[in-house]
């Protein structure tokens, strides 16, 4: 199938790592070069109840991911022997996929966020590299978004901040990334207890008062 | 030790001068042999239930496994051969989760059933290999059609069923399932009658312990019923089961 | 007969495998036309290779040896993580560090220790440290024609007579027992130095018995240390922190320093 | 002899709808030198008699280390066996490489099983000679399995296989209560107490720190196996107090006739 | 660059320099297509129909190159064919749409196909479902597509509303596409239309001096 | 051949330079349109090792000044080739210009149009110019030489006319006047911050703290910047300016061996002696 280059593109994903659970956060948009082509486009996936993915990059290729990660999940359904695969375990698995990928000359182009109980933040790219991380941010967010959430993460920080945090990121992306767009989405996964995923929402607090100190 | 088929029973591949093949009656011999299983469609969903004799007391109990979800909305019960039976529910795992990953929806039913009774049946063709030695009892969530029930026999044939049963308590259970309704029960309430027919089909001085494993089938998918109480069950006798 | 059907909803390939023979021009407005679109932004011809940077040191005394590695990972001008390991324990007495690409180095790590593991189901015993440099180096040569693009430095001790040695490898395989050896993107700054004051090569007037690698434990980690710390000052893709293996009679002892992290 | 001609074909049901194959393939795990297994809320303990063909010979080693969470007690024939555990280690090897984590016994087992399933249904195979019983712990807690040449496999509590393993059962039996409660080292000792019965109608048979192996695994402790002098201290605690009815063996078959399955 | 030259050549292949689109509403679908097909500048057809059955309640509009989106329309017809035999009733949109993504999707780096997969069906009505380049399947209440979507993407997002009825769908579709013709040298011709609903399929033509004219100039 | 090949980094000054001959081959080639992009490379190898400022710079206007800001990192590759160097140039005595590019780019420029502001000056008889002057003259400078001088500035001052006034200049000429910018490497983590934290009316701390923090973000994030964080504080009408060189160290090397290095007598290998007794020195007296 050979996707050379990405044609219907996510931008950034975000996460960060809080005291009682991990924040994920993306914008809705698939781009078709520079036409916001598809608006309200889901980026955040939760095949398991443990865990949601995240992704950015070509967008048949994220589809193909979460396929391949319902279909792992309903085989673990299917075991029926209460052992569920820790966050860790899917992140791990994910790098496996990317990395057999790319080393057939025929990668997933994708960057994928991994966040799942247990306070778990991971980060795959395209080439099948795997890290945890307490803050992270993929695509043009490792440029923009990485180094405000790197300056506010604390170990003490609680998910409320942390989601606040995160969105004041995307407001940042919207601002200064093309592709990027005011429609977001945001995951709560907490330590422990029920993920929430948001529906797409707009960004509020907009600052466009500057456009006022320009002649 | 000679067999009714006096010489034409020796191979899946040959034919007796009266056109039976005597390996595919014995392939359900075994399954006659094997604990109970019983399908029936109810209202709103499919109860599947397994009389799980136990071999010995050092079994944990509630660990026999006879009925094996495939799908989010299918589950599998296997009267006769237990890994013959998770042989056939591997091969019906990777039909559900081919269709699903080509089509992009779940499995109906009737293709699943089809699909499985098509392979059982391929291995009743070749002298290199045995039919299997089990029934698959296919309860399922159907899109369209709602519950449903589908067996699939060693020879590789498949009916749709109202109500089933098959193994040793085969004659009395069918006399029992024939007289209810089942299509007007409600879950909890077949569940019950489902759990009483198996105990009450059983041989209490004869038979070994048991566990009745049961599962249902319904719109939110495929439900494991861990324990049922001897109160529950409207039987005198409870699983035999330990801790 | 483990498969006799094919899955009946399987479909067939669309196409031959002979290639098309022309690529179609687009007629949907096809992104990479579209004028906003930047021919930068995308990559002319995408490439499986990435350098992820970092260095990697091992040298080896008499009685032990030392492997270290600085944990930045970066991606051209960006640091996407400032914790990421080189370094891989093989057994008690060896230790593995490797710079490049970090997809490439998972990889090998993990195929050696799943080596190791069948290793130690066959002999019940761990590799020794010969054996295990020339499991690394047929495991990068498995691989000449799609190289794994690790630069790898392997350090342990003799488990027989306790003594330190380190290996250098390139990255299809291509490796050599050395005292001392640097890897990966620094290896400029800091191998010469290490040359000099580990090895006193350029020391010609001292016979070569008195060149044999002198420095204790403490004096080498010391000067592992400050060749970290120099390399971090003249080598953008080197800093944030030094991870050090010690190796000795007494089994493995990590530590762990800071770096400047610009 | 007695012989019928549904009995040599793998592929063939009897009128009965028996496989005798299968069946006869079960007779082998009991032609092996005993094994035992049994497990508590913690721990998972394996045990074995090991034999020598031969003074010259070295001890047949049964009990081998899959993953540092798992291991396997065989009876039956050992080169099956060893097959078997190859499988099962790389299986153990797989999952880590693709999930960095120990495979959950249970589907190692069904793996195992579903294995040997594949050969006892098709005419160029033959079932697996050998009966395993794995031992290891996962994130639900200590496991002990059986499987059988049929591909059915059983989680159990305890379970003895191999020659005179009826005996070493009855003992289980009696004693399923304790072993379901024991604490690591009276697990141990439950096992081996009930791997000494099988020698209790043998003359001049013990077992002693020669032949015989241990293997625990626990929550938070590997799978680590047990022999020679390291199984000493553990024969210690049976010795004191034997059993009343295991205590005085009287004559009985000497172990040489049982001898040839365990080592073909 | 002879303007004439590429419809001598038989190496250029033909191209649906196109807009097509699709409306969910209520109680089923409108599909709208030019019909203008090319090899290079050189129209090939005038009057092509780039709105093709795949079931009798399921359609495709076609973008990208002919030969492409023609022989994958054919394999998903048959597949989806073969289906609602073995399953004994009509298959669903989804399906139909999902047997696009899977063959735009395994085989993208040789096809050049955009799609949109519409129709109706008793569990879930009118749908919708875009296939784009590069094989991604998103459902959506309506879609445009082909080189003359560029045009009237404004247009569309201004004037779609979800509470249309079929007459309002089939509007706005004849006024989008008209709009994108008027603008895109690759689309032309007439517009054809199929509305799909309960009742079945009915096709219908808008000719090309019928084609309603928006400001020129 | 040996003419043609010898570069500007060769041993003997003399003979000539064919830089701009490759560079023309690749515009001919761009032209026509057959040069691929990714497989000519515009650049020769050598003057790739061209010292580099991949910088973090940025700016920011607040009610009564600017605040400029810079890193300290100049690179040549990969490798740090000055680890303090200035990247805040001066202009005139009410603006400072911080340069990201190529440093002798930035710094030719600056000191260029310097001087050319210096005689402007004084042509006019003014005690300041207009920093719009300068803007011009900048981005007129780097039109003509159509982004092949490759200076990206942010150039800042005041003056009696527009008060406090802030400039981004790209390098093909392009100018952009905002109360807070960025440039270099790293601007993308210095404009992070400045979306995140510029409120209107900053105080004159508070400008100076988010600029610092701006550039600290850059220094930490991108790999291009470093070391230290210089920044110019211009204000009063352009009468005051704060030129604050090293205002914050951020980042220091965390260990220098206790002991040093000492390479004792006989580490250089002695291959020949030659002793004189003495040496006569003539001084020679230049007549330039």
């Amino acid at each position: 199938m050979h996707t050379t280059e990405p044609i219907v593109t996510g931008a950034s994903v975000l996460g960060i790592q809080c005291v009682d659970g991990v924040v994920l956060g993306c914008d809705t948009l698939a781009s078709y070069g520079s036409l916001a082509r598809f608006q309200r486009v889901r980026r955040i996936v939760q095949p398991g109840a443990d865990w949601v993915l995240g992704g950015g990059g070509e967008y048949s290729d994220l589809q193909e991911v979460a396929r391949l990660l319902e279909t792992m999940v309903t085989r673990e359904y299917c075991q029926e022997d209460g052992v569920v695969r820790a966050p860790r375990a899917v992140h791990r698995y994910l790098a496996r996929v990317m990395y057999q990928r790319r080393s057939r000359l025929d990668p997933l182009f994708n960057s994928l966020v991994l966040a799942g109980r247990g306070r778990f933040l991971g980060v795959v790219d395209m080439y099948g590299t795997a890290f945890e991380s307490h803050v992270v941010a993929t695509g043009f967010g490792s440029l923009l978004a990485l180094p405000l959430l790197r300056k506010a993460w604390r170990p003490d920080m609680r998910m409320e901040e942390g989601a606040a945090c995160v969105e004041h990121c995307l407001r940042v992306l919207f601002y200064r990334d093309c592709r990027a767009l005011s429609s977001v989405q945001l995951a709560r996964v907490p330590a422990e207890g029920a993920i929430e995923v948001s529906e797409p929402y707009e960004l509020g607090e907009l600052q466009w008062h500057v456009a006022q100190t320009v002649a | 030790m000679a067999g009714v088929g006096s010489g034409y029973d020796l191979s899946t591949t040959t034919f007796s001068p009266e056109g039976r093949v005597f390996q595919l009656e014995y392939a359900n011999k075994a399954v006659e042999l094997s604990g109970t299983v019983v399908g029936v469609v109810c209202r709103d969903a499919v109860v599947l239930a397994v009389e799980n004799v136990l071999p010995h007391r050092f079994v944990v109990s509630g660990t026999l496994r006879r009925v094996h979800t495939v799908d989010r909305h299918v589950a599998i019960a296997v009267g006769g051969m237990g890994p013959d039976g998770r042989h056939l529910v591997a091969r019906a795992r990777s039909e559900a989760e081919n269709y699903r990953a080509v089509y992009g929806e779940a499995i109906p039913a009737r293709v699943l059933a089809d699909r499985v009774a098509g392979y059982a049946h391929l291995y009743s063709l070749y002298w290199h290999v045995r039919p299997f030695g089990c029934t698959a009892v296919i309860g399922a969530w159907d899109a369209v059609v709602g519950a449903v029930l589908y067996a699939v026999e060693p020879d590789g044939s498949v009916y749709k069923y109202r109500a089933y049963a098959h193994g040793k308590g085969r004659t009395a259970v069918r006399t029992e399932l024939d007289k209810v309704r089942w299509a007007e029960r409600e879950r909890a309430e077949a569940m019950r009658e489902v759990a009483g027919v198996v105990e009450r089909s059983r041989d209490v001085v004869k038979d070994k312990p048991y566990e009745l494993e049961m599962v249902v089938v319904g719109e939110r998918g495929v439900e494991r019923i861990d324990r049922f109480t001897a109160a529950e069950s409207g039987g005198e006798r409870s699983g035999g089961g330990d801790d | 007969m483990d498969r006799p059907l094919s899955h009946s909803s399987f479909l067939p390939p669309l196409f031959s495998s002979a290639p098309h023979p022309l690529s179609p021009p687009h007629s949907v407005p096809h992104p990479s036309a579209a004028p906003s679109v930047n021919a930068a932004e995308r990559p002319a011809r995408w490439s499986p290779y990435q350098d992820n940077g970092g260095t990697v040191v091992a040298l080896a005394g008499r009685d032990y040896a030392i492997v270290a590695a600085d944990t930045r990972f970066s991606v051209s001008f960006s640091i996407p993580t400032r914790e990421f390991t080189k370094i891989t324990q093989l057994t008690d007495r060896v230790v593995l560090a490797s710079a490049g690409m970090g997809a490439d180095r998972q990889y090998l790590h993990k195929m050696l220790h799943t080596r190791l593991a069948m290793y130690r189901h066959q002999h019940q015993r761990d590799m020794s440290l010969p054996a295990a440099a020339q499991m690394l180096s047929n495991t990068l040569y498995s691989r000449r024609f799609f190289p794994i693009y690790a630069f790898n430095v392997l350090g342990g001790i003799d488990s027989a007579t306790g003594e330190g040695f380190v290996y250098g490898y390139d990255a299809i395989g291509s490796h050599e027992q050395l005292k001392v050896v640097c890897s990966g993107s620094g290896q400029a700054i800091v191998q010469p130095v290490l040359d000099q004051q580990f090895s006193g090569r350029q020391r010609y007037s001292v016979p070569d018995a008195e060149r044999a690698p002198s420095l204790t434990l403490e004096q080498a980690t010391a000067l592992v240390r400050d060749a970290f710390a120099s390399a971090t000052e003249r080598d953008i893709h080197t800093g944030d922190a030094l991870e050090m293996w010690q190796i000795t009679a007494a089994g493995v002892r990590q530590t762990r320093y800071e770096l400047r992290k610009d | 002899m007695l012989r019928n001609q549904y009995d040599t074909d793998i592929t063939t049901f009897s009128p009965q709808g028996r496989i005798h194959q299968i069946e006869y393939a079960s007779e082998a795990v009991k032609q092996g030198s005993a094994v035992v297994g049994a497990r508590s809320g913690t721990h998972a303990v394996l045990a074995c008699v090991k034999r020598s063909v031969s003074d010259l010979a070295s001890h047949q080693r049964k009990i081998f280390e899959l993953d540092t969470h798992v291991g396997v007690a065989v009876s039956g024939i050992i080169a099956d066996a060893r097959v078997l555990s190859k499988f099962m280690r790389n299986e153990c090897l797989q999952h880590r490489f693709a999930y960095e984590s120990a495979v959950p016994v249970g589907r190692l087992v069904r793996h195992v099983a579903d294995y040997c399933q594949r050969c006892t249904q098709r005419a160029s195979k033959r079932p697996f000679g050998v009966g395993l019983l794995v031992a290891g712990v996962d994130e639900l807690g200590p496991h002990l399995f059986e499987t059988c040449p049929s591909g059915d496999e059983y989680e159990l509590w305890a379970m003895a296989l191999g020659a005179r393993s009826q005996s070493a059962k009855t003992y289980l039996e009696r004693h399923l209560e304790e072993v379901k409660q024991a604490k690591r080292d009276e697990l141990i000792r439950l096992a081996l107490a009930a791997l000494r019965e099988t020698f209790a109608a043998v003359r001049d048979a013990e077992l002693t720190e020669h032949n015989c192996m241990v293997a625990v695994v626990g929550i938070e402790e590997p799978f680590r196996v047990y022999e020679d002098a390291q199984v000493a201290g553990f024969l210690e605690a049976i010795r004191p107090a034997p059993e009343p009815e295991g205590g005085s063996a009287t004559g009985a078959p000497s172990a040489s006739e049982e001898r040839m399955e365990d080592t073909s | 660059m002879d303007a004439l030259a590429p419809h001598h050549d038989p190496t250029v292949p033909v191209q649906l320099g196109t807009t097509i689109m699709a409306v969910s509403y209520a109680g089923g679908v409108v599909m709208a297509a030019d019909s203008r097909t090319s090899t290079g500048v050189y129209v090939a057809n005038r009057v092509s129909n780039k709105i093709t059955r795949v079931a009798p309640h399921i359609y495709c509009c076609r973008s990208g190159s002919a030969a492409d989106t023609q022989a994958i329309s054919d394999y998903v017809r048959r597949y989806v064919h073969e289906l609602s035999l073995e399953l004994n009733r009509e298959v669903n949109v989804s399906v139909a749409a999902s047997l696009f993504r899977e063959l735009c999707y395994r085989n993208k780096d040789r096809l050049t196909a955009g799609i949109i997969c519409a129709g109706w069906d008793a569990q879930h009505g009118g749908q919708v479902y875009t296939i784009t380049l590069g094989g991604s399947k998103l459902q959506q209440p309506f879609s445009i597509g082909g080189s003359g979507s560029a045009y009237i993407y404004g247009f569309c997002d201004a004037a779609y509303r979800p509470d249309m009825t079929r007459a309002e769908c089939i509007d706005f579709c004849v006024k989008a596409v008209s709009l994108a013709m008027s603008r895109d040298g690759s689309s032309g011709g007439v517009i054809r239309l199929v509305c799909v609903d309960r009742d079945g399929v009915e096709r219908q033509l808008v000719a090309g001096d019928a084609v309603p004219r928006a400001w020129q100039g | 051949m040996s003419s043609s090949s010898s570069s500007s980094k060769g041993g003997n000054g003399g003979g000539f330079n064919f830089d701009h001959h490759l560079r023309n081959q690749w515009i001919t080639a761009c032209l026509q349109g057959n040069a691929d992009a990714s497989t000519t490379d515009p650049v020769p190898n050598y003057a790739r090792h061209a010292r580099k400022t991949g910088t973090t710079i940025a700016g920011v206007q607040y009610v009564g000044g600017v605040v400029l800001g810079a890193d300290t990192r100049a690179t040549e590759d990969t490798v740090v080739a000055d680890k303090n160097c200035e990247k805040i140039h001066y202009l005139a005595s009410n603006m400072y210009c911080c340069g990201a590019g190529t440093a002798a780019d930035t710094e030719a420029t600056t000191r260029l149009i310097a001087s050319q502001l210096e005689l402007h000056r004084q042509a006019v008889g003014r005690a300041r110019v207009p920093v719009v002057a300068a803007v011009n003259m900048l981005k007129r400078h780097l039109f003509r030489y159509q982004g092949y001088v490759s200076a990206a500035l942010v150039l800042g001052g005041v003056d009696e006319w527009h008060g406090p006034s802030l400039y981004t200049i790209y390098p093909h000429g392009s100018v952009d006047q905002l109360p807070y910018v960025s440039m270099g490497s790293g601007s993308l983590a210095a404009m992070a911050v400045f979306e995140a934290g510029w409120r209107e009316q900053l105080s004159e701390a508070d400008a100076r703290q988010l600029v610092y923090e701006a550039i600290t973000a850059g220094i930490e994030n991108d790999l291009g910047s470093g070391s230290n964080v210089d920044l110019c504080v211009i204000k009063d009408g352009g009468r005051t300016v704060e030129y604050l060189r090293g205002y914050a160290q951020e980042q220091v090397r965390t260990y220098r061996k206790p002991d040093g290095y000492a390479f004792p007598k006989g580490t250089t290998a002695v291959l020949a002696e030659d002793f004189r007794k003495y040496v006569q020195v003539r001084k020679v007296v230049s007549d330039l």
